[in-house]
């Protein structure tokens, strides 16, 4: 016998066509856990600009002109990053629709609709995100 | 090499059991099985175990049913022993957490069964097999036994005294399939055969693939004879492909069977005209098949089992597991076309002879299971049956070897003063003999008493030659083709239709099987997990017991039970109340009678007919 | 035959606070996101604008607790995708270790961001 | 007939009917693909396959041989017949083609539970998956995130440690002393418990679940459902059932289970593993509050 053959992880996602419902709520929602925690960290970096903002002249904060306001419009006039905000939605709508039907699940409410209610999560998520395009979009410019 | 007191082969009901006894009666206890023990074919059993536990039922009924379904060729201590000990041993499976259907009041439920005069069938749900043998197994686990899984055993460590009621069984031989490494296991206490029924030897069963009769192979080899081979239990309605049962309950509930004209052929051509579709197994049987064999059958092979006029409301109120495996292995949807179906071989009430204690003629070496004959069964099996066997006589067995006190058993074994000798069957041709020089049999050593491991240790070494000399052969015959050719002989000669002539083309056929397997080798060149090699020996042991049944069935000139001759087609009980014996003697069969033993505790069983 | 099994944490706490702080976020990060793109556009918001509603003391407890929970949800989910991926023995203990310097870390600068806006200056 | 001719037998059940439990419930794996068309209508394929052969790509792998040391696939053209399973395939191509094929089965009835492959990237049992089903050609494969040994053959030891760790056996040692005296149970109980206790550890869960891939110490659904089998099982007492939650809730555990459900929908028996599980987990934490 001595060596038997193990064909390891790789091959597994390499299987993705075969992956069932359960399996891709799975993968999702950790790959929009990710992404939120990933966004916290940059969020809180950039909110960072607040304590310069408190710290500096009282009047730039009255004319709207502190680096916490500037440094927020700066990047909200970014188109890109408007793009940007419209995936994060979408990410942490998934993710809390998912949330939401994990959380059932832990419960034992629904098992038998396992499949439909990920599905239910996915078809939710793509309208709340187009739905909201039109507010996201507003004012900016290519 | 491998030592323990008790050397358990096989890991289904019997074995399990048996080794749960030996470590129980405090003996070191190895059970040792080709394949891991929930595999065993113990799982497949569906409708339950037999046992007087109730008010009203009492264990003589139960032996009276049993004698009676036997058509008098059981043994009443054997008989009585099992109905005895069953209700307690049953009831030990359920303090062992056997999950049992229930009553109301949350005791066990027990149902109705044919032939029994009270409903006492305990069952677990459709699938009590399955469940004896994973609670028995979960009490292997929980003492720690050892089990050597997926060793299969070649042979056994037997002394050669001329006098096989002499010999002494020191231990097995059994190669690792995964390693393909061959290893003595000594026992010093005894050896117990679990290995289960010999199914494979027809080309349509219901036994797993792995019933291939090996305990009755090797003891036989060994020595000890084989009995009532001939009593091969066929059910009507199995599916083509695989042999998976369809319930009786489909003709119960008002199936109908139709053959390819689309005539009702047990009313139309007469089988039964009163009872029809729910007439007794072997006739419903014997109906189907010559049907088939008059040009009738559907693609030559099978008759339809039709119920889709019970409407589909009752189907999937009744029988609704039925459509589930129509589909599952068939590819089938009961509520739209008929299912095909044909006998199957479903049960050996034969196998190798022991007394109430699971010993044979062989000290040291027992038999219990479907593997072993201590004659409960007779010429027919009741439905139910053959679980208690399992626990009660594996227990005993397992206890015996561990050397508990069972007292004296009551029924002889092995060649002795009270057998009555074949005198006048001709036979078609020399049995036995051909292909089986290497390896197999006893020690032999010419009489030089060896000490157990010098004989272990001998025949280890001709087991791994027989291996070598297999691997390394490399042109020659393949197992699976011999098998095929043994399978369809017995299939079509010795199947549910005796008769003289077909049974003696089945042993010439099996003479060529013998002859083709002197060439056999094995194509797969390696030691791992090579299926290959243990099916080509298994085939070889096939052989053996095919024989041992065409012989059994070509001697035995009556109709009884389930062995039906076409030349004498009644129960002749002034010639034939007795036990088919066949051992092995020097590289040939010999065929002697045993009496059947009527006479109970406190009364004897006097043969009446035998109907319901 | 357990002992195999028993290790220090029992792991039903982790997954139970997961749980809850889900639970709990639904309905803050709803709000949040609510707040800050539906009532007013992110594109407008101003330093003055945050101070105005972080100087409510309920609006600041609960984005000071939406943080504490976001991070503890976040980070521990992220610990347990990596257990699940096997990892043991002193990685295992390297990785905790970094992310709970890592949550620490970006819950104080978190605070400390809040108190800003909040117009309390501690430094 | 003769003086053996028998009066009809009452049924004669051993394969019995009336038992309302034989009549398993419709199975949810079956309706499921048939929802979303994973599998092609069987009427309409039937027709095509008749008389032909099939094609199917056999996994192989031999540590020993030369040629077979790297991994790679077998076609074998099988002659299709109506009813054809799997396993009759790869029998066929074994007793035909190539006698060193290799692969565990026995039963060929669902009940062993040795022939669970990875069929067409799904794990399956091979006796119990009708060739007319899938979409050829056919792919076999040998479970996944298990060593192969040999072909179709994976190394089973690690699921059989995983399974014995949950104490699988009912600890009771207060029975009834009463002859032929039975433990109670009620009919509700064995019901809770039926689904669980038709495990036949054929591993194609315990293969399918990515977390027991990533984490080999996970015990994997098969061993939660056993230890649930015998948990919810009221013949025991509860200070067992405490020790029982106490197994499960180890760090590898009932908490490393991320509701993939793909065990429960590559069950052969239709177990609700994933239900069982949650249920479990709720059953810990429950215990656990107790003590707050
Ligand atoms: C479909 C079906 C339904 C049935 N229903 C009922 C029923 O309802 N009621 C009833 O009472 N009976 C029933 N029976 C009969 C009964 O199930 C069997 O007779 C019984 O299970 C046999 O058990 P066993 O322990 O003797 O053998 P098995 O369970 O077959 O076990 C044999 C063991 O021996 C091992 N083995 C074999 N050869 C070797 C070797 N060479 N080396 C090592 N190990 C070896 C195998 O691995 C296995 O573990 C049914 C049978 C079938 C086929
Ligand atoms: C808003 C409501 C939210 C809900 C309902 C929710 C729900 C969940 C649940 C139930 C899990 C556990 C999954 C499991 O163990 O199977 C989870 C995991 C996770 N969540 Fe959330 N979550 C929410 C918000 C967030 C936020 C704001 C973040 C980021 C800060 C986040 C990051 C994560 C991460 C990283 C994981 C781990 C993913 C993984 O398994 O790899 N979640 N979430
Ligand atoms: S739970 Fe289902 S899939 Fe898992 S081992 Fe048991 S029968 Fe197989
Ligand atoms: S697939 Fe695995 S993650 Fe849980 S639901 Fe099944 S055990
Ligand atoms: S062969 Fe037994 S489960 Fe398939």
């Amino acid at each position: 016998m001595s060596q038997s053959y193990n064909r390891g992880l790789i091959e597994d996602f390499g299987r993705w066509k075969e992956f069932s419902a359960g399996m891709w709520a799975w993968i999702f929602h950790k790959f929009t856990g990710w992404m939120l925690i990933g966004y916290l960290f940059t969020h809180i970096a950039v909110l960072s600009t607040a304590v310069g903002a408190a710290s500096g002249d009282a009047s730039l904060v009255a004319s709207g002109d502190d680096i916490y306001t500037t440094t927020i419009q700066g990047l909200e006039s970014l188109f890109i990053v408007r793009v940007l905000e419209v995936g994060l939605l979408a990410v942490a709508v998934f993710h809390i629709l998912n949330g939401l039907r994990l959380l059932m699940v832990d419960l034992g409410v629904g098992l038998d609709a396992q499949d439909k209610s990920f599905y239910a999560s996915l078809v939710l998520t793509a309208i709340i995100t187009v739905a909201s395009v039109p507010t996201f979009m507003d004012g900016v410019a290519l | 090499m491998y030592e323990h007191d008790v050397i358990v082969v096989g890991a289904g009901g019997a074995g399990l059991r048996a080794a749960v006894a030996a470590d129980e009666a405090g003996a070191d206890v190895a059970l040792v099985s080709k394949l891991h023990p929930v595999r065993s074919h113990t799982g497949a059993a569906e409708g339950g175990i037999n046992a007087a536990l109730r008010e009203g039922d009492d264990w003589e009924l139960h032996a009276y049913d049993t004698m009676k379904g036997s058509d008098y060729l059981a043994d009443a201590p054997a008989v009585e022993t099992l109905t005895q000990d069953s209700p307690e041993d049953t009831i030990t499976l359920e303090h062992w957490g056997m999950p049992f259907s229930r009553e109301e009041d949350g005791r066990v439920s027990q149902r109705p069964f044919g032939g029994l005069s009270f409903p006492r069938t305990t069952y677990a749900g459709a699938e009590t097999g399955h469940h004896l043998l994973h609670v028995m197994y979960e009490q292997v686990v929980k003492r720690g036994i050892q089990v050597y899984d997926e060793w299969y055993v070649m042979d056994l460590a037997t002394t050669d005294e001329d006098d096989p009621n002499e010999r002494e069984c020191h231990g097995v031989v059994a190669y690792d399939v995964q390693s393909g490494k061959v290893e003595g296991f000594k026992a010093n206490d005894g050896v117990i055969l679990a290995t289960g029924g010999p199914g494979q030897a027809f080309d349509h069963t219901t036994n797993a693939v792995s019933c291939t009769g090996d305990g009755h192979a090797m003891a036989y080899r060994a020595g000890a004879p084989l009995e009532d081979m001939e009593f091969i239990q066929f059910h009507p309605t199995s599916l083509p492909s695989t042999g998976v049962l369809i319930s009786e309950g489909v003709r119960g509930e008002g199936g109908i069977l139709y053959n390819n004209d689309g005539e009702r052929f047990m009313f139309e051509h007469g089988y039964a005209n009163n009872d029809g579709e729910l007439a007794s197994r072997d006739v419903v049987a014997r109906a189907e098949l010559t049907e088939v064999q008059e040009g009738r059958g559907v693609n030559d092979e099978y008759v339809h089992l039709d119920m889709r006029h019970l409407g589909e409301e009752r189907i999937l109120d009744r029988l609704e597991n039925i459509l589930h495996l129509a589909e599952d292995f068939e590819g089938v949807d009961g509520l739209i076309e008929p299912m095909p179906v044909k006998p199957g071989q479903h049960y050996a009430m034969g196998g190798i002879e022991v007394d109430e204690n699971g010993q044979t003629c062989i000290n040291g070496l027992y038999a219990a299971g479907e593997c072993a004959c201590v004659s409960v069964h007779g010429g027919n099996r009741l439905g139910g049956n053959a679980l208690p066997e399992l626990i009660v006589f594996g227990k005993r067995a397992g206890r015996h070897a561990a050397g508990d006190d069972l007292g004296e058993p009551q029924i002889r074994t092995g060649y002795g003063d009270d057998v009555e000798d074949e005198t006048e069957t001709e036979l078609p041709v020399q049995p036995g003999s051909a292909g089986l020089d290497s390896s197999g049999g006893v020690a032999a050593d010419g009489g030089m008493t060896a000490d157990a491991e010098g004989i272990l240790e001998r025949q280890v070494e001709s087991a791994r030659e027989h291996v070598d000399y297999l691997m390394e052969k490399d042109t020659g015959v393949q197992h699976a083709e011999i098998r095929q050719k043994l399978q369809n002989a017995m299939t079509d000669y010795v199947n549910v239709f005796r008769t003289e002539e077909g049974v003696k083309k089945a042993l010439r056929l099996i003479r060529e099987c013998r002859e083709e397997y002197q060439d056999v080798y094995v194509d797969d060149p390696s030691r791992t997990f090579n299926t290959d090699l243990q099916q080509t020996i298994e085939t070889r042991n096939l052989i053996d017991v095919a024989e041992t049944i065409a012989l059994g069935a070509l001697v035995r000139n009556e109709f009884r039970g389930a062995h039906w001759r076409q030349e004498n087609q009644i129960r002749d009980d002034e010639n034939w109340l007795k036990h088919t014996l066949i051992s092995w003697e020097e590289g040939e069969p010999k065929i002697f009678y045993r009496p059947v033993i009527l006479e109970g505790e406190d009364k004897t069983y006097e043969p009446k007919d035998r109907s319901y | 035959m357990a002992e195999r099994y028993s290790s220090f944490t029992p792991g039903g706490t982790g997954w139970l606070l997961q749980r809850i702080t889900a639970a709990f976020l639904v309905v803050v990060l709803a709000f949040h996101f609510f707040q800050l793109h539906f009532v007013n556009h992110a594109a407008d918001v101003t330093f003055a604008g945050t101070q105005a509603r972080m100087e409510n003391v309920g609006y600041f407890l609960t984005m000071v607790l939406f943080l504490i929970a976001g991070t503890f949800h976040g980070v521990n989910g992220v610990y347990n995708a990596l257990v699940n991926q096997g990892l043991k023995g002193t990685q295992k203990k390297v990785v905790l270790a970094v992310l709970v310097i890592a949550s620490v870390a970006l819950i104080v600068q978190g605070i400390i961001v809040a108190m800003a806006m909040a117009g309390v200056v501690i430094i | 007939m003769s003086t053996q001719q028998q009066k009809p037998e009452q049924p004669e059940s051993q394969e019995a009917p009336q038992d309302p439990e034989m009549k398993g419930a419709e199975s949810p794996v079956d309706e499921k693909e048939k929802e979303t068309g994973e599998i092609d209508q069987r009427t309409a394929d039937d027709g095509e396959l008749d008389g032909e052969t099939v094609l199917i790509k056999v996994f192989r792998y031999d540590p020993e041989v030369a040629d077979k040391q790297e991994p790679r696939f077998d076609e074998f053209h099988v002659p299709f017949e109506k009813g054809m399973t799997v396993l009759d395939a790869v029998m066929y191509a074994r007793d035909h083609y190539d006698s060193s094929l290799t692969f565990r089965h026995s039963c060929r009835q669902a009940v062993c539970g040795s022939d669970a492959f990875f069929v067409n990237g799904k794990q399956r049992l091979g006796c119990k998956t009708q060739m007319a089903d899938l979409e050829h050609p056919v792919r076999i494969e040998p479970l996944p995130h298990q060593e192969v040994v040999k072909d179709l053959v994976v190394d089973m030891d690690h699921f059989y440690d995983q399974m014995h760790t949950v104490e699988p056996y009912l600890q009771q040692d207060d029975l009834p002393t009463g002859d032929l005296e039975e433990q109670r149970q009620s009919r509700e109980n064995r019901e809770k418990i039926k689904m669980s206790t038709r495990c036949i550890w054929c591993g194609a869960c315990m293969s399918s679940c990515n977390i027991a891939a990533g984490d080999n110490e996970y015990l994997g659904p098969a061993a939660i459902n056993k230890a649930y089998r015998f948990a919810m099982d009221d013949r025991e007492d509860e200070e067992v059932k405490e020790h029982r939650l106490r197994i499960i809730e180890q760090e590898h555990g009932v908490w490393r289970c991320q509701t993939q459900f793909s065990c429960t929908e590559v069950c052969p028996k239709d177990i609700p593993l994933t239900e069982h599980i949650q249920e479990l987990k709720r059953e810990a934490v429950k215990k656990n509050l107790k003590f707050w």
